[in-house]
C-alpha cells in the first residue's frame, strides 16, 4: 500500500467529511503523510460535498486525484457522478440505506452497507457515517481500528459518554 | 368536488417544508416516499376539498412551485 | 378554471441556487410579481450584489447585471444615466449593502438617485458560510461570533432603514418581512410602491426586507421563520418610515 | 474645425472625449486633474451628455461599469492614488467584457505621495493591478495634441475591443497649455441605437433578447473558457494595437527609450547629442501595453547602449530588457517623485553612460 | 512541540501567525479563506491579541495600517479581488514604511471570477499594483507547513524590513489539511516595549519624541529622497530575502519552473518524467519578489527547454524569461479559471514540448 | 501677570499652511488646548485625512499620522487596538469624511469605537480647489457646481450629524460653529466633552465644526465668516444631538 | 495704565482681520504700513487702555498671534 | 528670437498666470509655438503662482525652463528666489509697487514697473498685470501689441465695456 487515493461524497449534512478527516487522522497517527482536501464554496448550500484524501508512505505531491483506490457514495448523485473514478479492481462503497440503484461496473469491488439503517438501529440515524467509517476500515484496513478509536477518543473528548458510546458502537456495527 | 386545485411542480420543490407549516387547513405534506430529481421529499396536498383558496402555500412557496385554480 | 396564483413570467422556469426554505426565492418572485404586473418586464433593468444572490439574473427574466461587492448603487446609477426612463432597482444582502457598501448606498440616496434598492437583510454573511454581518443580532451566533454578537465589542446591529430614512433624497422607506403569508404580501405592496416612487421620478425608494437564512442560522427553513419572527421583527420593526404624498 | 487654439491639457483631455463620442463623464476631485472633473461639470450637460461627481473613485469605476454596462460611451478619470482604488473595478470590467475610456493623469507616489508629475504608475497600469488574468491597454501621450487625438479615438477602440482603454498622461501634460487642432465632432449615438450596435448591453429584454453582464463564473471550466476567448482578444490587440514613434535610431550608438512628458525632454537630449557629433536615438512607446517590442528589432547592431529614461524607478526596464532580449547593455537615467529632469541633466548623465561603451 | 498534528490551511496560518509574534488580526469574509478569519475570531483574544472583522477590505488594510503604525504586528489576509481593493493602501503602507504580514489565499479571476484555486493574482502582487514605486517581497508556499514555517518567520521580517511582507497561497492550500509540527510561540512583544523597539511607533510623546507616520512629501526634492530610501532597502531585499528551491536542475534537459500548489504537482511529473528516462528538474521560487533570477544561473547549458508552469495565463513568463535572458527557449504550461491541472496532464504535454526540442 | 490667553502647547510654534482665515486653525488649536487641558498631550495620537488638513501633524504637538483618504476612521480603530488607555482622534474634513469615507465613519460609530472624531465641515472641497461636496448648500457655487448646487441633480446637503445620531454606538454627537468668539467657546466644550465620553470608554464622540473656506468660497475672511453664519448655520443646526448622561 | 495687556506674534499673523471684527471694543486694526516675513500686514491693538481683556480676539485667531495677560 | 522661455512670478490672485497665458495666446496668434505651464496644486493656497510660457519658431519639446530670457516678478519672495533665473544679459521686470527692494545683479537688464501705482491711477489696482503686460510687450516685443489686443478682445467678449476700457488702458500706460 503505497499510496491510497480516496474519494467520499454526499449530501451536506450527511457527515462525509467526517469519515475522510477520520482516515486522514488515523493514517497520520500511523505515522503516514497524508492530505485531505474537501470540496468548498456554495455549491455545498444544501447540495453535495466531497472530499479527497490521500494516504501515503511518501510525500504526496498533489492532493487532487482523478481516480481513486476507494470512493464512497453517501446519496444517488454522488454514485452517478463517480463511480467512474474508481480504479479497476477497487473499493466502491455506496450508502445502500439511501441509494437504491446499483453500480454499474464490474470491474470494481462493491460493498452495499445499509448505513442508515443500522445507525437507526442503534438509536441515531446521524450515526450513518460512522457506520459507513467502520465499514470501510473492515473492509479495506486502510487504517486500523486502533488508530480510528485513537482518533474518536481525541475528537470526542468532553462529549457525552452515550454519545461517544453510540459512535463507537456504529463504528463496528457493520459486517 | 374540489373547488379548487393546488398544482406541485414537483422537481422543483425543495421539500422545504414551509408551505405546510402556513396551510389553514393543514392539508399540505411532505411525500414520505416520492424523492424528485433534486432529491428532495416534494410536498404535495392531501385532501384538495378541503382546500379554500387561501394562496398562502403559493405565497410562502421560495421556489415558485406551486399554481391555485378556482372551480 | 380562473387562476388564483400561477408562477410570474418574471422568474425563469428553472432551479434556483438557494437552499431549501431560503426566503431569497421569495423576495426574488415578490419583485418580478410587480414587474410583471406593471408591465415592465421589458424595460426593467436590475444589478445583482455579491452574495448569495449575486445569480439573481439566472432567475430574473430581465436584463440584469452582476455588480462588484456591495457597489450595486453606484452601477444603478451608471444605469440611470442611459435609461432614463427605464425600471432600475439593486437587490442586496445585508453584508453587500450595509457592510462594504455603505457608502455607496447612503450616496445614491443622497443624491436621490431614481432607482430602487431591495435589501435582503438575513443578519448574516449567507454566501460565504455565516459570518457576522452588521445586521447580526445580538446574542446571536456566527462563525466569527461563536459566543454570539456582543454590544461592547461589534456594536449594536445596523438599523439601516432607519438610518436611510434620515437622508433627504430617500423619499420611500419601508422594512418588511418574508415569514407569512400575511407578511408577504404586506411586503409585496410595498415594492409596488417603491416601484411606483421610480416611475414617478420622486426620488430613492428602500424596501428592506427581513429574510432567512436557514442553513447559516443553523435551523429547518420553519424554525428559520419562527426564530426571525422572535428575533429580527422586536428589534428591527416592519413598517413604513417614509412615503411621499404621492404614492401614500 | 482646424483653428488652432490654446488649451490646458486638462480641458482638452475633455473636449477631445466629447467629440470623440464620449457621452458620459464620472469623476471624483483629484490633483492634477482636477480642470477635467470641473471642464466636464461645465460642458455635459450643453452638449447632450452627462456629468457624475461620484463619491469615491470606487463609486467612479463602478458607476462607469453601470453606464458601459448600460452600452454607454463612458469616460473616467482621476490620479494615481485614485486608479489605484479602482483596481478591483478594472479587473472586473475586462472580465464583463465592458468598453470604457480611463485616464490617469498621473503625480508622485508611492501612497499619497506628491501632486507633480510622475511615470511610477507604469507597473499600476501595464500590469493590471487588480486580480486575475486581463490587460488593459494603455497609451501614453507625449503633448496635448497626441492626448487629443488618443481621445478622440478611444471611445470607438473601446467599443470595438469591449475592454477598457487607458491613457496615461501626468500631471505636466495636464497642466500645461499648449496650441493645439481639435476633431470634427463624432455623431453621438442615440439611446435607440444603442440596443441595436449593444445587442448584450443592457436595456431591457423588449430588444429582443435578454442581456446578462456578469464576472462570476463558479465552474472552472465555464471561467477557464471565458479567460481563453479574453486572451485572443489579447493576442489579437498585442498585433494591432502596438504604437510607437522612433527617431534617428537607424544608425544610432545610443537609443533612448521614454514615453509621455520625458520623451519630448530626451528629444531635446537627442538634438544636443547630435550637435554633438553622438548619433542618438529615440524609441517612444505610445502604447505601453501591448508594449512595442517590435520596434527594437530595428535597432542597428552598432548600437551600444540603450536608455531607459523614465520618470520612475526603473518601472519600463523589464519591458526594455525583454525587448532587448541581452542584445545590447541597458541603462536607465531616471529623477522620480515629482521631479522633472532637464535635457541637460539627461544628456550629462546619458554621454557619462555612454563613456562606459566608446 | 514537534507532535505532529493534522490541520486545515486556512487554520495553520492563523496557528503559525500567533505563533509567530502576530498579535492583531483584520479580516473581511471572502472565500477561500474564510476558516482562517473565523479561527482568529476564536483564537485570538483567547491567546491575548485582537480580532477585528472590518466592514470592507478597504477598512481592513487601514484598520492594519493603524495597528501597525501604532507597533502592532498586524496580520491581515483576503483573497484576490479582496487584495485588488487593498492597492491603495499597500502602496501607502510601503510609503509609510510600515510592517505588516498580508496573506493572499488566491482564486479565480479577473473580476469576481471565481473561487477555486488559482495563481492568476502573480502580477497583482509582485508588481505592485497601487500607484508609484516600491516593491513588497512575496513568498508562496507549497505546502501548510512551509505557510507555517513561512508565517512563523513573517512578522520579524516585516519589523526588520518595516515593509509589508506578502504570502500568496492559494485556496488549495487554505483548504487542505495536511499533518504539520507547529513551531514554539514567540514571546509576545507588549505595549511597553513596542515604545522601546520602535520608537517611530505611535505611542505618544511621553516616549521622548514626537512620532509621525506619513506619506505625503508635497516637496518634490523629499519625495524622491525618500523614494531613494526606499529603493536603497528594496535593492538590499532584491539580495537578502531571494529564496527558492531546486530539485535534478543540474543535469535537466528540461527544466520547470513553478511556484506553490503547481510545484508540488510537477514534483510529481519529473518523477513521472525520470521514471521515462528524460531528465526533468525543477526550479521553484519561493520568494516571487525579488524572483530567484539566480537560480537560473544553475541551469546546464544541455538544458532543451525551460517550461514555466502555472495556474494562470503566463504571468511568470516575463520574469523567467528575464531571468533565462535568451539562453533557452520558454514555453508555458498552464490552466486557469481554478482548473488544477493533473500530473498527467502535464507530463503529456511536458513531452511534447520536449520532443520539438529533442 | 496674570495669563488670560497664551497659544496652547498643544500646537507646535510653526506656522500652519492654512490661508488667511482658514478655520481649520482654531480647530487645530481647540483640540489641543483640549487635550493640553487634560494633561493628555504625551499619550494622546491623532489621525490626520488627506484634505487641507493632511499636514496637521505639521501643527499639532502629538504623534500622529495620515490616513489615505476617507479611511481615518478604520486607522483610528487600528491605533485603538494598540494603544487602550490613549486618547484617540481623527480630524477630518468633510470630503474625507463625508464622502468617501462614509462607510469608514459609519462602521465606527456603529461598532462604538472609543475614539473621538472632528468633522470639520467646510461644504466644499478644499485642498483640491473647490468642488462640490456632499454639504456644499444648496445654490452654492463650486468648481464643480458653478451654477450653483441644485437638489434635483446632486440631492440635499448631507446632514452627517443627524446621521450618525441614529447610530446606537454614536454617544456623543454635537455640531458647533467657529463664527463667532461665543460660538467657538461651545466649540472647546463640546471637544472637552467628546473627549471626557472617550476617556469615560462610553463610546463613539463625534464634534462637527462648521468651517469656513475663504479661499474655496471666494470671499474674504470676515465675509466668510458671515456667509457662514447666514448660509450654513440655518441649514445646519447648532447643538448637541446626543451626549450620554455621565457627561452632561 | 492699561489692564491688559495684548501681545502679537507679529510674523504669524496672515493678516485675515477676523480678530480685528470680533473686538467689542473697536481697537484692532492691521497695519497699513507694516509687512510681516511672511508678507502681510499684521494685526496690532491701537488702544490698549481700553481693553477689556474679553480674549475674543485670541480665541477666534486661527494662527495663535494673540497672547492676552492681566494688570 | 528662436525660442524665448519666460517665467512670471506673484502672489495669487495678482494676475501673473494672466500675464503669461495673454502672452502665450497672442504668440500662436502670431503663428509661434508656445507652452504654459503653471504651478498647481495647494501650494497656491494663498501663497505664490507662477508660470512658465514658452515661445519659439519650431516645436518645443520640455515646457520646464531653469533659467530664462525674461522673469517678471510681481512681490518680494518671488525676485528673492527667481532673480537668478535671468539669462545673463535679458530681463528681469520688477513691481516696484509692491517691492521696494531692488535687483541684485547687474549683468541683466532690469524694468521696474509701477504697476500698482499706475494701475490705481486708472480706476483699478487689479488691472496691475495689465500694466506688467504692456510693459513686458513694450520693452522686449516678444509679441506685437496687435496680438495681445487681439486676445483681449477674446477673452474679454461680453464683458462690460468699462472693464474692457480700463485694460486696454492699462496695457498702455507704462512707458
Ligand atoms: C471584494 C470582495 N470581498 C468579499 C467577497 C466575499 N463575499 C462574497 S458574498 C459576500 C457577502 C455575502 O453576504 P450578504 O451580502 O449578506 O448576502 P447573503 O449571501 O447573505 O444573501 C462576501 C463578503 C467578495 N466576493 N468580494
Ligand atoms: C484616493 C484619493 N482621492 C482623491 C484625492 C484628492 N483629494 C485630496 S484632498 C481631497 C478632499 C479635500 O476636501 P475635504 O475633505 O473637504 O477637506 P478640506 O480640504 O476641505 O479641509 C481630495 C478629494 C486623494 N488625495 N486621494
Ligand atoms: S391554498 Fe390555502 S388552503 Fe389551499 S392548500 Fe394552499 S394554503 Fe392550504
Ligand atoms: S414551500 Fe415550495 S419548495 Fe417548500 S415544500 Fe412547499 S412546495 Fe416545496
Ligand atoms: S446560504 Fe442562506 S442566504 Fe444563502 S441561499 Fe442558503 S439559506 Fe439562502
Ligand atoms: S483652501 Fe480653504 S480649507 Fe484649505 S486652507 Fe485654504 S481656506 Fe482653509
Ligand atoms: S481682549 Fe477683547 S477687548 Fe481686548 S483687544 Fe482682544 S477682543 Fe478687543
Ligand atoms: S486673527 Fe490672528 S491672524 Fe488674523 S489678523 Fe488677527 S492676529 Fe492676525
Ligand atoms: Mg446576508
Ligand atoms: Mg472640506
Amino acid at each position: 500500500m503505497a499510496t491510497q487515493k480516496m474519494f467520499f461524497s454526499g449530501f451536506g449534512g450527511q457527515g462525509v467529511l467526517m469519515i475522510g478527516r477520520n482516515i486522514a487522522y488515523a493514517a497520520m497517527l500511523e505515522g503516514k503523510e497524508v492530505t485531505f482536501l474537501p470540496s468548498y464554496g456554495p455549491e455545498m448550500r444544501g447540495g453535495t460535498a466531497n472530499c479527497t484524501v490521500i494516504v501515503s508512505d511518501k510525500s504526496i505531491s498533489s492532493p487532487l486525484i482523478y481516480e481513486a483506490d476507494l470512493v464512497c457514495v453517501m446519496n444517488l448523485p454522488s454514485l452517478i457522478k463517480f463511480e467512474r473514478m474508481v480504479k479497476p479492481k477497487k473499493f466502491l462503497f455506496v450508502n445502500s440505506s439511501i441509494i437504491s440503484q446499483s453500480a454499474t461496473r464490474s470491474d470494481i469491488q462493491t460493498a452495499y452497507v445499509n448505513a442508515n439503517e443500522i445507525a437507526k438501529g442503534l438509536g441515531n440515524e446521524k450515526a450513518a457515517n460512522m457506520v459507513m467509517l467502520g465499514a470501510i476500515v473492515k473492509k479495506t484496513g486502510v487504517v486500523s481500528f486502533d488508530s480510528i478509536e485513537h482518533v474518536m477518543e481525541k475528537t470526542f473528548a468532553g462529549k457525552k459518554q452515550s454519545v461517544i458510546d453510540l459512535n463507537r458502537n456504529a463504528l463496528h456495527a457493520w459486517d | 368536488m374540489a373547488k379548487f386545485l393546488v398544482k406541485f411542480n414537483v422537481d422543483k420543490c425543495k421539500g422545504c417544508e414551509l408551505c405546510v407549516s402556513v396551510c389553514p387547513k393543514n392539508i399540505l405534506a411532505l411525500s414520505t416516499t416520492e424523492v424528485n430529481a433534486k432529491g428532495y421529499h416534494p410536498a404535495s396536498i392531501t385532501d384538495m376539498d378541503s382546500c379554500i383558496g387561501c394562496a398562502s402555500c403559493a405565497t410562502i412557496c421560495p421556489d415558485c412551485v406551486i399554481s391555485i385554480y378556482a372551480e | 378554471m380562473r387562476t388564483i396564483f400561477e408562477p410570474t413570467k418574471g422568474m425563469l422556469p428553472v432551479d434556483t441556487s438557494y437552499c431549501p426554505g431560503c426566503t431569497h426565492g421569495i423576495a426574488h418572485r415578490l419583485i418580478m410579481e410587480c414587474v410583471e404586473e406593471k408591465g415592465r418586464l421589458g424595460d426593467t433593468l436590475g444589478v445583482s450584489p455579491i452574495g448569495c444572490s449575486v445569480v439573481a439574473h439566472e432567475f430574473m427574466n430581465i436584463d440584469m447585471c452582476e455588480s462588484a461587492h456591495g457597489r450595486a448603487p453606484a452601477v444603478a446609477a451608471g444605469l440611470r444615466r442611459v435609461h432614463p426612463n427605464h425600471l432600475i432597482f439593486t437587490y442586496q444582502g445585508d453584508g453587500d449593502l450595509a457592510s462594504i457598501g455603505a457608502a455607496e448606498i447612503i450616496h445614491a440616496a443622497n443624491r436621490g438617485e431614481k432607482f430602487t434598492t431591495f435589501f435582503i437583510n438575513n443578519a448574516i454573511y449567507g454566501m460565504t458560510g455565516g459570518q457576522m454581518a452588521p445586521t447580526t443580532l445580538i446574542g446571536q451566533k456566527s462563525t466569527t461570533s461563536v459566543e454570539g454578537r456582543k454590544k461592547e465589542v461589534n456594536g449594536m446591529p445596523l438599523r439601516v432603514s432607519e438610518l436611510l430614512a434620515t437622508i433627504d433624497g430617500a423619499v420611500f422607506v419601508e422594512r418588511v418581512a418574508l415569514n407569512s403569508p400575511a407578511n408577504i404580501r404586506k411586503a409585496r405592496r410595498a415594492v409596488m410602491k417603491a416601484l411606483e416612487v421610480q416611475e414617478k421620478g420622486l426620488g430613492f425608494s428602500f424596501v428592506e426586507f427581513l429574510s432567512a437564512c436557514p442553513t447559516n442560522w443553523g435551523y429547518q427553513p420553519i424554525d428559520a421563520l419562527k426564530w426571525l419572527t422572535e428575533n429580527m421583527i422586536p428589534y428591527y420593526p416592519l413598517g413604513n418610515l417614509r412615503c411621499p404624498e404621492e404614492v401614500k | 474645425m482646424s483653428e488652432r487654439v490654446l488649451m490646458k491639457g486638462n480641458e482638452a483631455f475633455g473636449e477631445a472625449a466629447i467629440r470623440g463620442g464620449c457621452r458620459y463623464y464620472v469623476g471624483y476631485p483629484i490633483t492634477p486633474q482636477n480642470e477635467l472633473t470641473e471642464f466636464m461639470s461645465r460642458e455635459m450637460s450643453k452638449r447632450g451628455g452627462k456629468f457624475v461627481q461620484a463619491e469615491s473613485e470606487l463609486a467612479s469605476i463602478n458607476m462607469a461599469y453601470g453606464i458601459a454596462a448600460a452600452g454607454g460611451n463612458v469616460f473616467v478619470s482621476s490620479a494615481s492614488p485614485g486608479i489605484a482604488l479602482m483596481q478591483e473595478g478594472l479587473s472586473f470590467i475586462c472580465s464583463a467584457e465592458l468598453p470604457l475610456v480611463a485616464l490617469n493623469v498621473s503625480r508622485g507616489g508611492p501612497g499619497i505621495g506628491g501632486i507633480q508629475p510622475g511615470q511610477a504608475d507604469y507597473n499600476q497600469v501595464t500590469r493590471g493591478g487588480g486580480n486575475g488574468d486581463y490587460h488593459i491597454p494603455v497609451f501614453a501621450p507625449a503633448s496635448i495634441q497626441e492626448s487629443i487625438d488618443m481621445l478622440y479615438d478611444a471611445f470607438s477602440l473601446a467599443d470595438e475591443w469591449r475592454n477598457p482603454i487607458m491613457i496615461l498622461a501626468d500631471g505636466m501634460i495636464g497642466q500645461m497649455m499648449e496650441p493645439v487642432t481639435l476633431p470634427e465632432p463624432k455623431i453621438p449615438v442615440s439611446e435607440a441605437e444603442i440596443a441595436i450596435r449593444k445587442p448584450w448591453a443592457l436595456s431591457g429584454t423588449k430588444k429582443g433578447n435578454r442581456s446578462v453582464v456578469k464576472s462570476l463564473r463558479m465552474q472552472p471550466n465555464d471561467l477557464e473558457k471565458h479567460v481563453e476567448k479574453l486572451f485572443e482578444k489579447y493576442r489579437q490587440a498585442e498585433k494591432e494595437l502596438v504604437k510607437y514613434d522612433t527617431d534617428r535610431i537607424e544608425d544610432a550608438e545610443v537609443v533612448f527609450v521614454s514615453f509621455g512628458t520625458t520623451a519630448r525632454i530626451v528629444s531635446e537630449v537627442i538634438d544636443m547629442l547630435t550637435e554633438d557629433g553622438i548619433k542618438a536615438g529615440l524609441i517612444r512607446p505610445i502604447s505601453l501595453w501591448p508594449f512595442p517590442e517590435e520596434a527594437f528589432s530595428k535597432l542597428n547592431p552598432k548600437t551600444k547602449v540603450v536608455i531607459s529614461a523614465e520618470l520612475n524607478m526603473g518601472q519600463m526596464m523589464t519591458d526594455v530588457k525583454a525587448a532587448v532580449c541581452g542584445r545590447f547593455p541597458v541603462r536607465l537615467i531616471n529623477r522620480t517623485g515629482g521631479i522633472i529632469p532637464t535635457s541637460l541633466e539627461i544628456y550629462e548623465r546619458a554621454k557619462k553612460i555612454l563613456g562606459e561603451y566608446r
